[in-house]
């Protein structure tokens, strides 16, 4: 099973993550962490008209939440918010090809789509309570 | 899988192993102690055994197989518990050791946070000790008041002094049972709530006696706090729930601080866990909690309402039947759709503590005494009542028999 | 009873049934992971079984034979559990969760009465996040200071840093681990005792991870107060034992207000019932303390010597085994005879959670995270640790698994 | 077993109580409860020359803790205090011919025992510490 898990592509996003670093003047930052194991991810994004024109992370953890970080940030990468905001765990987990995680490593797969919602929430807190509500139900099933 | 009709007793009967046990006095066991703790089915016993004997392990923070398998089962019960009371979200389930914990949690975390000098909690003279002591240390601490809704004689609430208490505007908290261990009186907690909820109060219900054996449902009631145990509803010993409306739970600050209930530690600062973990600090009684999923299947099998029908059958027949023996003064309301399965009663000067050492000799387990109910015994002014208290497994052959051992008490005693 | 010379492991093994265990990768368990929670003989699960099938009961306040039973077999278990660590009476031993649980009692009922503005609480940077953050609570609360014993490059304390906290004269209590559950540690308790008691200090020992792997006596070590878990020592989940020093117990004020630890219940006032019971609110963990004797006589049975001498032999190989592997570092004191069974590395970039996956293909259960010991992380500047954690059970061939499982993570990883 | 307890003596002590009542300028007055079944006995005596010259006892409960406290109101008066002070609890379950009684009930049996000895620790803890020291021990362990 972790020759499944641990291939070239994550080893390599994990050891040379893109987009990863601070953003002095984000719109949007926004922290969180996996209980389970004490991962941390930051999110930086700069926002105009509703598209992510900017994203960086910063974090620390096991491969499979970096190399996470990392690929979402390539995803989302200058992509229109009302695409971003309904991405799901499945789409999360094929992008980065890992579909067999059992409970506890799925946490892990997942804390940095969290955390962008979480983000999410913050930018439109005001701007759309509606999907602000919504974004925050999701992040808290993930 | 719910069943229908009257309830298969003696089928019941034979997922209990302990109800074959032959006591030193030769007799077999008639058990009717059932509101201080139940039973348990073979189902849970085994849930427990097996858990140890296949899937040991701390949970939350491993990612080994025993601990994905352990944590699975531990937040099902979770899930199991929510659905069980209709509660929104698992969020709003924290497990405890107790009912008494679990109102300890709420005295201790919320109580703290929201009662000042001069504020008023209100509690009802029915309250076991778990529901009174917690709120006498935190209004003495605060320099608050205790106020109490008084008992009629038939056992009733005298919710015109609810009304007085309400109307005196410094209320910040009610809290009630929402049935009596002692009286079995089912209190009207739908109007309780609604009354202080017009004037923004919240609620605590103690529900260690009424979840057990009766529907329980935290939205239709509107509760914000509910208590119970999962020893009383056929559940292990070890095992309490608090049951928080998220509002509230959220804005919460914490009672027990260590592991698991955290997020990130610094020297001098902490990130608290997301609900419920936040109020479920150190490791927890995993597999207790684990074969208490046990319990809520079995009873959820048989039917919420099928246990009270059951039950109501069972205390008439017990409040006929226990009536009519001469010297006999039973205590709560007559009417058995009011109550629980629940009969206090006292016998002439037959101390209850004799009455149950004669009991025992005819095999049947009551219990006698003040029933951590002392406030309510001033006010019946008595010392202690007898106490036989039914559940799915109980008998109406076991009420005769209760009937025949009463009827060798006023033997001894020259009644 | 006691045995003499090495651990028969092979024979113990067999009391063990999960050991048995075949896992969804097809291999045989391989439990690495007892600081966390250890597995059960079969006697202690049968002892829990045994009390649902035969005697389950409500205790103390009844006088049927089952309650009787189950009163009995529970306070038996106090007495284990006093002679296990020498305190002089049972009076001086409380059950409740947790070790969690344990400390967090004394920070609200011992805690808050005597600590006050300015006062300072001593604990060190190894310590759990149990004996963290009810001291972070507490003294927010009150206004006073926690201070931090540093630890070394090697994993010992710093006991000059120990010295300057004590001659500040502002400490009101130490509260220390004796066996730290990262580094494996064992701290110089009988030091710290000593030298605090010269200026009237009462001390906090955390004996989760002692109490469990070597002898400790509380007269010997004159500790005020011990903290320890049933289910890190063989025993169930859901219990945690408080030993309190009689005299300071006596003036404690309550914890948790209910059922069972009162004497007399008025409306407005409350009389405390004795020790220890004035701290046992509500219905106990009935079954799992009744089990956690089990425990305690198997414990007996080897002998806390034997266990020690097992484990510093493991340990040893373990230290040599793993220390050999490229690109290992371990962290905690090279010398056996100072450390615990517990060894915590990290390997190449490789993070424990995924280090701990791979393991777990091998059928192997470690631990991978904090620890719940962040502080300790911060000052170690690592995010996390994997920890292989060994008890009577555990053999020099599992020892071999592991390590033929960190070269496996050498391939994937590429190190 | 009932017909061994609730024998004639013991119903009769129990309804008709020896020495039961008030002693408005008593020596030492002591109270004290079960906590497994809330009986309450206070004990009220007397003391001269290190004799019990008057003793009463109030209380509520069973037929044994009641019929007990009398019985044992009968056995100690008039006697020296360095005779009543080491009665033990089989000289009261032989005193009131109840030594079958199961660990529930011998508590209430030995309640009035007890807040006699916390009586006597009262009496002496100026007059002679040790002996106070020793009846505490002695009045715990009941
Ligand atoms: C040193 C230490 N203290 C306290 C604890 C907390 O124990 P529990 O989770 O049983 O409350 C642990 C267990 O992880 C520990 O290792
Ligand atoms: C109404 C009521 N509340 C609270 C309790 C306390 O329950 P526990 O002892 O499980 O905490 C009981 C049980 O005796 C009860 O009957």
């Amino acid at each position: 099973m972790s020759d499944d898990i641990y291939r070239e592509i994550i080893l390599d996003h994990y050891r040379n993550p893109r987009n990863k670093g601070k953003m002095p003047n984000a719109d949007v930052s926004i922290h969180d962490s996996n209980p389970l194991c004490g991962d941390e991810i930051d999110i930086h994004m700069k926002i105009e008209d509703d598209k992510i024109r900017d994203i960086k992370f910063e974090g620390r953890g096991c491969a499979i939440s970096q190399a996470s970080a990392s690929m979402l940030t390539e995803m989302v990468m200058n992509k229109q918010l009302t695409s971003v905001k309904d991405l799901t765990k499945d789409d999360i987990l094929e992008n980065i090809g890992l579909t067999n995680l059992g409970p506890a490593r799925i946490k892990c797969a997942l804390l940095s789509l969290k955390v962008l919602k979480l983000g999410m929430v913050k930018y439109y807190a005001d701007r759309d309570p509606t999907s602000a509500k919504k974004l925050a139900e999701d992040s808290r099933a993930l | 899988m719910m069943q229908k009709g009257l309830l298969n007793v003696k089928k019941i009967r034979k997922d209990f192993p302990i109800l074959k046990r032959q006591l030193d006095s030769g007799k077999p066991l008639i058990y009717l102690d059932n509101a201080a703790t139940t039973q348990k089915p073979l189902a849970v016993i085994n849930a427990i055994h097996d858990y140890y004997m296949n899937y040991n392990s701390n949970i939350h923070r491993a990612v080994h197989q025993l601990a994905e398998e352990a944590t699975a089962a531990y937040e099902s019960t979770r899930q199991k518990v929510a659905k069980f009371i209709n509660a929104r979200s698992t969020d709003e389930i924290v497990f405890t050791r107790n009912t008494t914990e679990a109102i300890n949690l709420v005295a201790y975390a919320w109580g703290r946070a929201n009662i000042g000098k001069g504020d008023k909690i209100v509690i009802t003279e029915i309250e076991h000790h778990s529901n009174i002591v917690p709120w006498q240390i935190l209004t003495q601490e605060k320099g608050a008041k205790l106020e109490y809704i008084g008992v009629d004689d038939s056992g009733y609430l005298k919710m015109d002094q609810y009304q007085k208490h309400l109307d005196s505007k410094k209320v910040k908290l009610v809290s009630v049972s929402q049935m009596s261990n002692v009286l079995g009186t089912i209190t009207p907690v739908n109007d309780i709530i609604k009354m202080s909820h017009e004037r923004g109060i919240p609620v605590l219900i103690d529900g260690a006696q009424s979840v057990p054996h009766m529907p329980v449902d935290v939205q239709k009631m509107d509760c914000d706090f509910l208590a119970f145990s999962a020893h009383k509803m056929l559940g292990p010993t070890g095992v309490g729930i608090l049951y928080v409306k998220r509002e509230i739970l959220e804005n919460m600050p914490p009672f027990i601080g260590g592991g698991d209930m955290i997020k990130e530690v610094h020297k001098y600062e902490t990130r608290y866990n997301d609900l419920p973990y936040k109020f479920e600090g150190g490791t927890p009684n995993i597999a207790d909690v684990i074969g208490f999923a046990a319990a809520i299947d079995y009873l959820n099998n048989i039917g919420m309402d099928r246990v009270r029908d059951h039950e109501i059958d069972i205390t008439r027949y017990a409040l006929d039947r226990i009536g009519g023996v001469k010297g006999v003064t039973i205590y709560g309301p007559p009417n058995p759709m009011d109550r629980g399965g629940v009969v206090s009663f006292n016998i002439g000067d037959i101390h209850p503590h004799d009455l149950a050492t004669i009991m025992n000799d005819h095999g049947i387990a009551i219990r006698s005494g003040h029933h951590c109910a002392q406030v309510l015994m001033e006010r019946l002014d008595v010392a202690a009542t007898s106490r036989a208290s039914f559940y799915i497994y109980n008998t109406k052959e076991e009420v005769d028999a209760l009937i025949g051992a009463l009827d060798e008490a006023r033997r001894l005693f020259k009644i």
